[in-house]
């Protein structure tokens, strides 16, 4: 398929429906290049193009975008947890649970719905690569891929992109999602010794588990309205002496 | 021996030479502090468009002091592995090569502790003593980075050995002899052209010699377009990286008496040395005391250019480092050396 | 032979044993050096492991993480002027710099724009902190090949942008000033006429750096031919911002993809090099600083009146969505992608740093070269850790 | 190696040569060398910097603004604002009104040691009780020290620059501290 020269993206924000040529002509070279695997696709139009693929397609798709699309710039690749965090920000004030109750908490547990151009798994890796021509042809792709849940493994990038190799070891360290190909995966970050993969939304953000919140002390209420005992027993703001 | 007269004093040779020894490290110890405090502290701040020390001591003068002193109250630790005997002895080979050095320079129509007959052989000779010193405080303290430090030191100096070497042969040729006083004694009373007002200093006819025992002293001091084996960013501080308290401090001092020694060398071979031109009618009496200021002057102008430079200038690779020892500064004075016998034989 | 007691024999043997190992760890085929962490080439803490065979490097890899903060952990758990105060800490050399694309991504998922007054005034300080950023480059340069002085000109001249930053912002190195929808606050009296000369001094300073370096044999000699990268190979391990340009690809996101910035409305020019190698980048890079301190005298004259926020609710939170904004940082390319689900804090902040990419080359670009052209090279890609370790 | 030609060096060490008679002949090498008025350093202890009005050295509280509304406490991003305050009657603003509950403050101190001078607190509370002050020669023996409880974060409030007048051009509002 010819390398189809397209124009820089203007961004005309005509109100109905924007159209954005240059997107649009992306994303029909991506789907006629990748046939079905491509799952899922979105056009921020004049913005963005976020593009989805099946996983096997995953390491085929680095390949499209290089060879075919002359997308030769490895910007970044890193993955992302649906599930919604436990834990919140460990900020609640007294006043919010009383008066929204435990019931705060149980939604929590919400539906777990994945952002732009859907998924079904919890993990999904995503990466972004750039196409870079003459001064003013210059855009960008984000593709993306879910992470089967039982063998939470995806083809490598590194064969394509010699750059992506540290960044699936961040990737592997911090989500716990192993590149099947890559030549070694290690920490890059973490000691060696380090159990768990911190950038997982069960993970607990100890610093502020172990602090109680500054910002979680109420007002007083009258000292001298009730009897004096109770007005102090019943203070609950025990501001802690750091 | 008949004794002879100093200060108008009955003196036993081994008296006088004592004497002489102790005013010349004296007199060597002046020199090299003056010079750090000069040059290291105030010369290279302005050039940084900085005031150096101004704490201690009016204008920062005591600085050098209160550096003394804190190297001294500091511990001084040898690696575990390090070889302890040569690991201690190593510092003592370096600043022993120094002092030496200061045995031959001529300060005066008499003062210098031994007149020897091959004045320049000998320093030539007792300066290539210090590569050892850096060898075995590389080898000794067990460390990569000192290790690295010290192999490059080897290489560097060894190879700079040689243009230093050449250079002076020029000189020699000039003069017509080895001893140091005789040189300073030719380039007083010589004349350029029949006009003996300033006396014939050998940088001018020298210049070629000249530039290039500068660039020697420049390596052989390891300073910095040279300063492969003390390389602060990637060597840390080459073969002293190991040393601390009075060891560093005696590698400090030798660092920079080494520099005051061949800048003495230096202006003694090619600005006339202690001696003002004959033409100007000084008899020995002022020389005696003029003959010290005149030669501590030109020390300090030179050791001048070498700060100079070594502030300014970024340093060599290893390989250009020898690329331009052997390729060129060692061509360049063997053809200065022939030109040199050429113009003596037809002037 | 008087009686050996067993103490001197063993002694003895220490000593032997002592001795061979020294020997046996020298005449192994190779050495490996640990160039790190505390080390003064490395801008902060990074190791780097190079097997030596002599002075030459057979590999060398560099081990960053001593100075990992999970940047993108915390920031999930603060709101979005929080982490304002918290990414300006990734590159701290250019703070302003890091602040503006998160800004530009929150405004783009909102759907607000900044007023114009506050797009230049935003421009200017993205300039100015690429100024103090690689002013401090082209001094470390130097002293990371041994020339000590040039370092101390850089520093005396950056005071005057850290001023100047100071003045208006309060901050020197982390100015904490950007807002989504505008900026804190207006630009003191007097202000502009001083940015001028500040100006003025930064040329100067350019021009001194060229004479000290540019034609000097020693600096060339150490530099030309090092650590040379192919563009397609930069291509492929990301790297971006100068060391990219230096490789001859003619690329700048202020120009190829202005996102929120006023740069198409000001003239400069893009620098490029085709050689790749350390004297490239270093001379791309002291051609930038000469272009960014024309444009903030070309902000300073055409800067227009009016608002400096934009109408934002007090209490931010940002609509559900993604997006991704990048933008030229002194560095190189850094871009954050939100993910917002809608509350206070996002969901999830992928931080792109350009350092990360430009010290991933190393394992590549490192074999075969001397132990002083590490040292070049990695002076010459110019990282910052906040920016690899996050 | 290309043989050294002379100008590339030397003109180097002519740069370095003239910082340093600049440095010292900052006016004119005829006039007697003042090295300290060539040099751009600062002898800290003897001479003083003046820092730029908005620099952010310390927080100042004006205690009778605080409401004890807790939302510094809140926002801070470090968790330094520590607060404490009790409700009480206030006079009423109308004599023969009703006497108002008002909150009175306890406690208001600011952990300096975990404090990242991000300025959230002093941009968020609604009462202008908090000020930035240029003030930075603060640094204490022990850490405990840098907790400023709140007659200390008061005394900051005398060194609280005016808010200073805005460039041409700008249309925001020059705010007044409440001295």
């Amino acid at each position: 398929m010819a390398d189809d020269t397209t124009t820089a993206p203007e961004a005309t924000e005509e109100e109905p429906v924007e159209t954005d040529e240059a997107r649009e002509q992306l994303l029909a070279s991506f789907t006629e290049a990748l046939g079905d695997s491509l799952v899922d696709s979105h056009i921020l139009p004049g913005k963005d193009l976020w593009v989805r693929v099946s996983t096997e397609a995953w390491g085929e798709a680095a390949e499209v975008a290089r060879d075919r699309l002359r997308a030769r710039y490895f910007c970044f690749l890193s993955a992302i947890d649906w599930m919604p965090s436990p834990f919140g920000r460990s900020m609640d004030s007294e006043v919010d649970r009383i008066v929204s109750g435990d019931a705060a908490q149980a939604a929590e547990a919400a539906a777990m719905e994945q952002g732009v151009a859907g998924g079904e798994t919890r993990f999904q890796v995503f990466a972004r690569v750039a196409h870079v021509g003459e001064p003013g042809n210059f855009w960008g792709v984000t593709l993306k891929a879910d992470v089967p849940e039982d063998t939470l493994a995806v083809p490598t990038w590194t064969k394509v992109y010699a750059g992506a190799d540290w960044h699936e070891r961040e990737a592997w360290e911090m989500f716990g999602i192993s590149f099947t190909g890559h030549p070694g995966l290690r920490h890059i970050y973490l000691p060696g010794d380090f159990e768990g993969n911190p950038l997982r939304k069960d993970f607990p953000l100890l610093s502020r588990m172990v602090k109680p919140w500054p910002g979680i002390v109420d007002v007083e209420q009258f000292p001298d309205e009730g009897d004096d005992a109770e007005g102090e027993g019943s203070a609950d703001s025990e501001g802690d002496a750091s | 021996m008949t004794p002879t007269l100093m200060f108008g004093l009955e003196l036993a040779y081994w008296q006088e030479t004592i004497i002489k020894v102790l005013l010349g490290l004296v007199a060597l110890l002046l020199l090299t502090g003056g010079v750090v405090y000069l040059y290291l502290f105030k010369f290279v701040s302005f050039m940084q468009s900085r005031l150096g020390p101004m704490e201690a001591g009016p204008y920062g003068s005591l600085q050098l002091l209160a550096e003394v002193g804190k190297w001294l109250q500091k511990e001084d630790i040898a690696t575990e592995k390090a070889d302890r005997f040569v690991f201690r002895l190593a510092p003592a080979i370096v600043l022993a090569s120094t002092f030496v050095l200061f045995a031959v320079i001529p300060a005066g129509p008499t003062a210098v502790v031994s007149d020897l007959g091959t004045g320049i052989y000998f320093v030539l000779a007792m300066s290539s003593l210090s590569v050892l010193g850096i060898l075995m405080a590389g080898w000794a303290s067990a460390n990569k980075y000192a290790l690295l430090g010290a192999l490059r030191a080897a290489g560097q100096l060894i190879a700079y050995e040689l243009p230093l070497v050449l250079a002076v042969v020029g000189v020699v040729i000039a003069a017509g002899s080895l001893n140091l006083q005789d040189i300073v004694a030719a380039q007083a009373s010589g004349e350029i052209f029949g006009w003996d007002g300033i006396g014939n200093p050998f940088i001018l006819t020298q210049i070629v010699g000249f530039t290039i025992f500068m660039i020697a002293v420049q390596a052989e001091l390891t300073q910095s377009p040279f300063d492969m084996p003390i390389a602060e960013s990637e060597l840390v501080a080459g073969y002293q990286v190991e040393y601390s308290g009075i060891r560093f401090l005696i590698y400090f001092i030798a660092e920079f008496a080494t520099a005051v020694a061949f800048a003495a060398i230096a202006s003694t071979l090619f600005l006339g040395g202690w001696a003002l031109p004959t033409a100007w009618g000084l008899g020995d009496g002022v020389m005696h005391v003029v003959g010290p200021i005149v030669i501590s002057a030109k020390a300090v102008l030179l050791v001048g250019v070498v700060f100079w430079v070594r502030f300014t200038l970024p340093r060599f690779r290893e390989d250009q480092l020898q690329t331009l020892a052997w390729k060129f500064l060692i061509p360049i004075s063997l053809a200065n050396i022939v030109a040199t016998g050429v113009l003596k034989v037809v002037f | 032979m008087t009686a050996v007691t067993d103490r001197q024999k063993l002694q003895y043997i220490a000593a032997k044993a002592a001795d061979s190992r020294v020997n046996v760890e020298l005449e192994t085929e190779g050495m490996t050096l640990n160039i790190g962490p505390q080390h003064p080439a490395t801008h902060g803490t990074l190791r780097i492991v190079a097997r030596l065979d002599g002075e030459q490097v057979v590999s060398a890899e560099p081990i960053a993480g001593y100075m990992h903060r999970g940047k993108e952990k915390l920031c999930e758990v603060r709101t979005y002027p929080q982490i304002n105060t918290l990414i300006n800490r990734i590159d701290w050399l250019g703070s302003f710099a890091n602040e503006v694309p998160f800004i530009l991504a929150a405004e783009q998922l909102m759907g607000i724009e900044a007023p114009p007054r506050a797009q230049w005034i935003r421009t200017m300080f993205f300039e100015m902190s690429r100024i103090s950023n690689l002013i401090l480059f082209l001094g470390d340069m130097g002293v990371q090949l041994g020339a000590v002085t040039p370092a101390f000109y850089a520093f005396r001249d950056r005071e005057f942008v850290l001023n100047q930053i100071e003045r208006v912002t309060g901050g020197r190195f982390h100015p904490n000033f950007d807002r989504i929808g505008g900026l804190k606050d207006d630009l003191p009296k007097g202000w502009i006429v001083d940015t001028k000369a500040v100006m003025e001094r930064v040329r100067d300073f350019c021009d001194e750096i060229e004479e000290l370096f540019m034609n000097a044999e020693i600096f060339s000699a150490r530099t030309r031919g090092i650590g040379v990268i192919p563009a397609d190979v930069a291509m492929q391990y990301g790297l971006s911002g100068a060391n990219a340009r230096a490789s001859g690809i003619d690329w700048d996101l202020r120009r190829d993809a202005p996102s929120g910035l006023v740069h198409p409305e000001l003239d400069w020019k893009v620098w490029t090099h085709p050689d790749g190698d350390s004297f490239a980048r270093f001379w791309v890079r002291l051609q930038e600083v000469r272009e960014a301190s024309k444009m903030v005298d070309q902000i300073c004259d055409g800067l227009p009146s009016g608002p400096i926020m934009a109408k934002v609710p007090r209490i931010i939170k940002v609509p559900a969505g993604e997006a991704w904004v990048s933008t030229e940082n002194p560095l190189g390319e850094m871009g954050y992608y939100i993910v917002s689900k809608g509350d206070l804090t996002p969901f999830r902040l992928k931080i792109r740093s350009a350092s990360f990419n430009n010290v991933s080359i190393t394992p590549w670009l490192l074999r075969g070269v001397y132990v002083p052209d590490i040292i070049t090279i990695l002076a010459s890609l110019y990282f910052i850790l906040g920016d690899i370790d996050r | 190696m290309a043989k050294p030609q002379v100008p590339g060096i030397v003109k180097g060490l002519g740069i370095t040569l003239k910082t340093a008679v600049e440095t010292m002949f900052p006016d004119g090498p005829l006039k007697p060398p003042a090295p300290s008025k060539g040099a751009a350093t600062v002898q800290y202890p003897h001479e003083k910097e003046e820092p730029a009005p908005r620099a952010r050295g310390v927080i100042a509280l004006k205690e009778d603004n605080c409401t004890a509304c807790m939302l510094c406490a809140r926002e801070c991003p470090d968790w330094c604002i520590y607060i404490e305050a009790h409700k009480t009657l206030a006079p009423p603003r109308r004599e023969g009104g009703k006497p108002r509950s008002v909150n009175a403050l306890d406690r208001f101190d600011i952990d300096f040691s975990l404090c990242m001078y991000c300025g959230i607190c002093v941009e968020v509370c609604p009462f202008e009780a908090l000020f930035w002050s240029p003030e930075f020669e603060y640094s204490e023996v022990k850490i405990q020290d840098l907790l400023h409880d709140k007659s200390r974060l008061d005394q900051w409030m005398h060194t609280v620059p005016d808010f200073e007048p805005l460039e041409a051009g700008s249309e925001v509002k020059v705010k007044k501290v409440p001295r």
